[in-house]
């Protein structure tokens, strides 16, 4: 639950450094949204990460996939 | 960036509209007011002018033959040399002019014309038609004289106010070098920079600067040499300046920095006219001030911190020993303490075993963790060092006896802190003392430091330094990089950064400084009297 | 963006003030710096292992000794693994041991002969380990004993060992064998480690390190002790393994037996080759030595060339002597190549190798090895003859 | 404003610090033995054959970003698409090198500090320093980069004592195919992984220079690395070399008297910084490209506080932190690296000879 807060509270640092920057930007609503998703999965990815079950890594699928590859060859 | 934030937060614009009311309800466009013809106006409009300032001294005099002209003589008492208007202002006047056809045949407007040329023996007069202007020479010290019946006034230089004389300066001492340094007096500083330079190509360009200080100042710098870009950037930034009053080169030196809030100054100052005039032969621009003995010299690059005048005195091999010394300073005085709570928390083993069991037994049984005791005794010895500049000085050595004595050898027997420590601590001190542009700043990155080097040890300074760096390298000054010669690098430049080469082979001005243009007088020393060609002659 | 800085920097100072100190910043006199360590095993098949711990306030080179006592202090803690002793240690002295600075490494002689790899995993694994410490065996006691020992010399037993180690390049008796070393030797092909080891010279004083020896070295095969050489041989051993810097060679004078000479050796350069020709490998070791005339008993003749040559060849032949002693020892006592032919045969003739793998060491007892060597002597002193009584 | 500029010593040094960096810590040609050296050369000279295809790219399509070459080359929707998946590679690089970083202070010298926190610090200083703008990362690296190969030298010198040159032997043990494979994990990791510069390559103030610049950059760094393997081989012995986590590391706790590990933190530092500062870069820059907008300094504190999570999330244990550079990084940097570069190459070549039929 820290964790979470924590997490939570760092992307929202983020978010503050950043916010010249978005004013600044023309096109808003597609930065919002390319900016938001990356905060948001952060924020996700972090909280899932702290829990007891976390997400199957991707180096897990990158490698499964390169076996399924390289197997059928 | 700094405006698109501001302007989020809405303050900027607040400021920027009130302030920018307040100035133009303060500096409406001096506007051009005659001077009044009939004496009894001008009595009428120099006192209301002058009310309540007591020190005013409006005297009228009747010249002429027939003392038919009535002149008003008006200055400041104390700003004028008293023997300088007698002899030469008011003895010509009422003596001389008697001599003189000053009949009333003669037109009273032209009457100005024959004061100013036939009969004033002083050497520098000026006509003045605007009456601001006749205020402002009052005000500085000249003596305006006003003449019945002329729109014409002059003002005669009287100054003669008690000013210090050209004296050693305390900030930088030097072996070799002039023992000269700036003073208060404007004049007296043109003059010393006028003296090493003799050459009309040095220009000194002069504005006034402050609402109501009005503030001389200067813009030295040798035409042909300095990259016009950079005088031109230095004239209008301090054109945009408004303020009330400026009242020593620091006040400019905050406004016309690159990176107002970094630590670091982009804007250099010295008390020697030698630095300056070196600085200024590398293509520099220097602002003079009035009422102030440190002159500003900019851009200003990192590496100036570490180059004294007596450096270019010496030989070379000397001055690259002290260069390097420098620079080791340096890095002892920002790392010292750092290091030190890194090592002893994090690093054990890579200080020497027997290191290890001296630092471990000093540091048994003490009540603080490494890195409070560097915090402790590096706060300490910041006040130690602030009582001791600020106090007059019998008082300033008790305060060195005291800590020495008590806080050096007492804090160590009592058991506050070990001698390890008290050893870091000194050292850093003693090196941070050596370079003086630097010596305020450093405390900051020593507890900038310290702090990392307590959380994540060596790792921790590092990234600290890295960040501290790239800091420095997104600096610029006048558009110069900061870093440079370092950082964009500039191979040539090198000769005269960590060592300080001999002089014949640093036969080119510094290219930073005054641009790569090819048409620029690149070379400041001529090649052929290399030490090479004296061989053999006798 | 600068006002901006201001929130993060008071945040992250805040932050910080809470982590002051925490994590991995142990100061130095919180930890307990470890000197020296000896591992045994114990007869029920746990490690055993003793710490020699600094104690810095009585090793302070400014201190009257005496004043605070002993300098360091032993804890002996045992567990099925290494690292269940080192946490041991924290329950029983309070502190966590520091690694970084040890001096020494004593292998007790029933750890050894059951196999020293089990203690070799937690000193590579350990981070801040120092790797450059010196590795002794313990013969005929334990290491947890040796440690007791005191030093007469030192404050600190471990660094007395350690100068037993470092010193013993002037005399070429004694395996100078940093950890690393031992880790690397053992992991070669073809090649078993031999190391030296520390006894006491009577069997019931024990009590300081001046009743200990350097004087015998134990021969590992894979790793583990079957026998010992002795100092005589461990000097062979170092010539044919070229690491030798000075040595001492005492023979009798060729031109009167029975009288002493002393021949040192500066430089010991050695060569060794494997030759594979119809299947069969030959050894070949050179060693060319440079000495000088050290002391001299014989009175009657002085040191024309004609006997410094006949001194050189008679030096040459004892050297000779005793490399062929060890390796016949070597062969047919303890059946193992400690002088790396095996390595040679797996670095140059690595189809060979292929086949004889597996049982290199039955090869290597039968494998004939051919030694020359050659002594060279330059100087002699500052005396020419020696004086004489009349 | 000025528009960014990179001269072309700035650009090389970035280059060097880019290969050497974090390469000269791992080793990248271990895992083949005592023919490490061997694999290193193939990789490397492979190495130089697919930067030289890089830079053929971008000299057929100039003053193009990789983006830019993408659409104009494979269309805009195919290009849009290969250009999110660079952005991800490059990101996913960011990750994996902070993954490094936070392993290497966990396991060297930082045990108990939470991972999160030193991979934050590190990212931290990325951020801070592109916010400054990657020309001043530039400045700063010319500055910094020339410390780590004085620090490897001082390493390397320090255990020159230990050099046996018999270590090279047997050559070919194994015969020629673990060889070509690790020549092959070398040509993936460092020398592939500069794909990242077609991000870049557009700032270099003077075009002509560019060739140049790269190539000298690309054997200076080879050099380098060369010296490291080659001393990993013959002083720290093979079978050590390849059970070390960081040979580097090993090798400067061997230097005789006193232990000098700080040195080979600088090295992993700036290294390893300045090739997560291009990744993230790259990544920032293709992304902003992609979408149209102005400015990559406003996507990349996201970016990159999105990189620290994925790098924790990127692998359970340092066993398969491990395992996936050796064994199946290569084939996953294969289409980034190798097939669509070369692709791209093809394309170049077929469109540039038609126009100039067109024209003529």
């Amino acid at each position: 639950m820290i964790t979470a807060a924590f997490i939570i509270g760092i992307f929202i640092l983020i978010m503050i450094t950043d916010l010249p920057y978005l004013i600044s930007e023309k096109k808003k609503s597609r930065l919002l949204i390319i900016y938001l998703f990356f905060i948001l999965s952060g924020i996700i990815l972090g909280i899932l990460l702290d829990t007891t079950n976390p997400p199957e890594n991707p180096s897990t699928l990158i490698t499964n996939m390169v076996n399924f590859i390289i197997g059928s060859n | 960036m700094f405006k698109r934030l501001s302007k989020i937060i809405g303050l900027r614009k607040k400021e920027n509209s009130s302030s920018n009311t307040a100035m133009a309800a303060d500096k409406k466009q001096p506007m051009v007011e005659g001077i009044p013809t009939d004496i009894n106006d001008l009595k009428a409009r120099v006192r209301r002018e002058f009310d309540r300032c007591e020190d005013i001294v409006i005297r009228t005099l009747e010249i002429g033959q027939d003392n038919f002209i009535e002149m008003l003589v008006v200055y400041f008492d104390g700003l004028v040399n008293k023997d300088t208007l007698n002899a030469h202002v008011l003895r010509p006047l009422l003596i001389d002019a008697r001599i003189v056809p000053l009949d009333k045949s003669v037109n009273k407007r032209t009457i100005v014309n024959i004061i100013e040329r036939n009969l004033l023996d002083n050497c520098e007069i000026l006509e003045l038609t605007d009456f601001n202007q006749c205020v402002q020479n009052i005000l500085s010290g000249n003596t305006v004289l006003f003449t019945e019946g002329s729109d014409i006034a002059l003002a005669t230089c009287t100054k003669g106010f008690a000013t210090r004389s050209v004296d050693k300066p305390d900030t930088e001492s030097s072996v070799r070098g002039s023992r000269e340094g700036f003073v208060e007096s404007f004049r007296v500083n043109t003059s010393l920079l006028r003296r090493r330079i003799r050459t009309s190509s040095l220009k000194i360009e002069e504005m006034t600067i402050g609402q109501q200080t009005n503030t001389k100042v200067g813009i030295a710098y040798v035409e042909g040499i300095v990259n016009k870009r950079i005088v031109d950037e230095v004239i209008s930034r301090l054109s945009k300046i408004k303020i009330d009053g400026v009242l020593g080169s620091g006040t400019l030196e905050e406004l016309i920095q690159d990176a107002p809030l970094s630590l670091m100054p982009t804007v250099a100052n010295s008390e020697k006219p030698d630095k300056v005039a070196g600085k200024l032969l590398e293509g520099r621009v220097a602002i003079i001030t009035d009422g102030s003995p440190f002159v500003l010299t900019v851009p200003c690059l990192f590496i100036e911190a570490f180059q004294t005048s007596e450096d270019y005195y010496s030989l070379p091999f000397i001055a690259s020993f002290i260069r390097m010394l420098r620079f080791i300073a340096f890095v002892i005085s920002m790392y010292g303490p750092a290091f030190y709570v890194a090592m002893v928390g994090f690093h054990q083993s890579v200080v020497p075993f027997k290191l290890v069991v001296t630092i471990a037994a000093a540091r048994q049984g003490l009540p603080f963790s490494p890195f409070t005791e560097a915090f402790i005794m590096g706060l300490t010895f910041e006040l130690l060092r602030e009582a001791g500049i600020r106090m007059p000085k019998p008082v300033g050595q008790a305060v060195s006896i005291v800590g020495a004595l008590v806080l050096g050898e007492a804090s160590i027997r009592a058991g506050i802190t070990g001698a390890p420590m008290v050893i870091v601590t000194a050292i850093t001190a003693i090196c941070s003392f050596i370079l003086t542009p630097y010596t305020d700043l450093l405390p900051f990155a020593r507890f900038a430091l310290l702090i990392a080097a307590n959380v994540l040890g060596l790792i921790g300074i590092a990234l600290v330094s890295a960040a501290g760096l790239v800091h420095l390298c997104s600096l610029r000054s006048f558009g110069v990089p900061f870093m440079a010669p370092f950082a964009p690098l500039n191979l040539s430049g090198l000769k005269d950064t960590f060592i300080r080469a001999p002089l014949w082979t640093m036969f080119t001005r510094p290219k930073e400084l005054t641009g790569i243009h090819p048409d620029q007088n690149r070379v400041r020393m001529a090649l052929e009297i290399s030490p090479e060609d004296y061989d053999g002659n006798e | 963006m600068n006002k901006i800085k201001l929130p993060i920097l008071a945040v992250a100072f805040i932050a910080i003030l809470f982590l002051t100190g925490c994590w991995d910043n142990n100061d130095v006199s919180d930890v307990a710096i470890v000197t020296a360590i000896g591992i045994d095993k114990l007869e029920d098949g746990r490690l055993a292992m003793t710490w020699q711990i600094l104690k810095p306030e009585a090793a302070q080179p400014g201190m009257e000794g005496g004043q605070a006592g002993k300098a360091y202090t032993n804890y002996t803690a045992a567990g099925l693994t290494l690292n269940e002793a080192h946490k041991e240690l924290i329950r029983i002295s309070g502190r966590k041991p520091f690694y970084g600075h040890i001096q020494v490494i004593l292998l007790g002689e029933k750890l050894a002969k059951e196999g020293i790899a089990e203690f070799i995993d937690i000193f590579e694994r350990q981070y801040e380990f120092n790797q450059t410490v010196k590795v002794l065996l313990t013969k005929d006691m334990t290491a947890q004993e040796l440690l007791e020992a005191e030093s007469d010399l030192e404050n600190l037993p471990a660094i007395h060992l350690m100068n037993l180690v470092e010193a013993n390049i002037f005399t070429g008796k004694v395996i100078d064998l940093p950890f690393f070393k031992l880790v690397m030797e053992l992991e070669r092909e073809g090649r078993s480690t031999v190391i030296s080891a520390l006894s006491s010279k009577s069997k019931n004083d024990k009590s300081t390190i001046k009743e200990m020896q350097i004087e015998y070295a134990g021969i590992f095969r894979k790793g583990k002790l079957i026998g010992y050489i002795n100092t005589v041989q461990v000097q062979s051993l170092l010539f044919i393994a070229n690491q030798i810097r000075q040595t001492l060679i005492t023979t009798e004078h060729p031109l009167s037996p029975d009288k002493q000479i002393s021949v040192e050796i500066v430089r010991g350069q050695a060569k060794r080759e494997v030759s594979l020709s119809e299947g069969r490998i030959k050894g070949i070791v050179y060693v060319d030595a440079l000495a000088r005339i050290a002391e001299v008993h014989e009175t009657q003749y002085s040191l024309k060339p004609d006997i410094a040559k006949i001194i050189e060849s008679e030096t040459a032949g004892r050297i000779k002597q005793n490399l062929v002693t060890l390796i016949d020892m070597a062969q047919d006592n303890y059946g193992t190549d400690i002088f790396g032919f095996g390595e040679l045969v797996y670095k140059n003739e690595y189809g060979f190798w292929k086949s004889v793998k597996d049982d290199w060491d039955e090869y290597f007892v039968h494998m004939p090895i051919d030694v020359f060597v050659d002594v060279k002597i330059k100087r002699a002193g500052l005396i020419d003859k020696p004086s004489k009584a009349r | 404003m000025q528009k960014v500029r990179l001269s072309g010593i700035q650009l090389g040094m970035l280059f060097v610090g880019f290969l050497y960096g974090s390469s000269s810590l791992l080793n990248p040609a271990f895992s083949a033995l005592q023919d490490g050296w061997l694999a290193f050369l193939i990789g490397w000279m492979l190495g130089i054959i697919i930067i030289a295809v890089y830079i053929s790219i971008y000299l057929l399509n100039p003053s193009q970003t990789l983006i830019g070459i993408l659409k104009s080359n494979f269309g805009r929707f195919l290009g849009t698409v290969i250009g999110i998946l660079y952005a991800w590679y490059f990101l996913h690089l960011a990750a994996i090198v902070l993954r490094d970083f936070g392993e290497f202070s966990l396991l060297v010298i930082l045990p108990n500090t939470p991972l999160p926190f030193i991979i934050g610090c590190f990212a931290a200083l990325c951020v801070y320093s592109l916010k400054k703008g990657i020309e001043v990362t530039a400045r700063t690296g010319e500055l910094l980069i020339p410390l780590i190969p004085l620090a490897s030298l001082i390493v390397t010198l320090g255990i020159a004592r230990l050099i046996d040159f018999s270590n090279i032997k047997p050559v070919l043990a194994n015969g020629i195919k673990p060889v070509l494979t690790t020549g092959f994990g070398v040509l993936s990791f460092p020398f592939g992984e500069t794909v990242c510069f077609l991000m870049v390559f557009p700032l270099l103030r003077k075009r002509s220079t560019l060739r140049k610049t790269v190539f000298i950059s690309t054997v200076i760094a080879g050099l380098l690395l060369l010296i490291i393997v080659v001393r990993d081989i013959l002083a720290l012995n093979p079978q050590l070399t390849q059970r070390a986590a960081f040979p580097a590391e090993l090798a400067s706790k061997l230097f005789p008297v006193i232990n000098i590990y700080p040195l080979i933190l600088l090295n992993l530092l700036i290294g390893g910084t300045i090739k997560v500062i291009v990744c993230l870069y790259a990544s920032a820059a293709a992304i902003t490209e992609l979408s149209g907008l102005s400015d990559y300094k406003a996507l990349l504190s996201s970016i990159t506080g999105f990189s620290v999570t994925l790098s924790i999330w990127l692998y359970d244990n340092v066993m398969q932190m491990f395992e996936f550079a050796v064994s199946t990084y290569p084939y996953y940097a294969l289409p980034f690296q190798i097939i669509i570069p070369v692709l791209l190459l093809i394309i170049s070549i077929i469109r540039r000879t038609s126009e100039r039929r067109k024209t003529s």
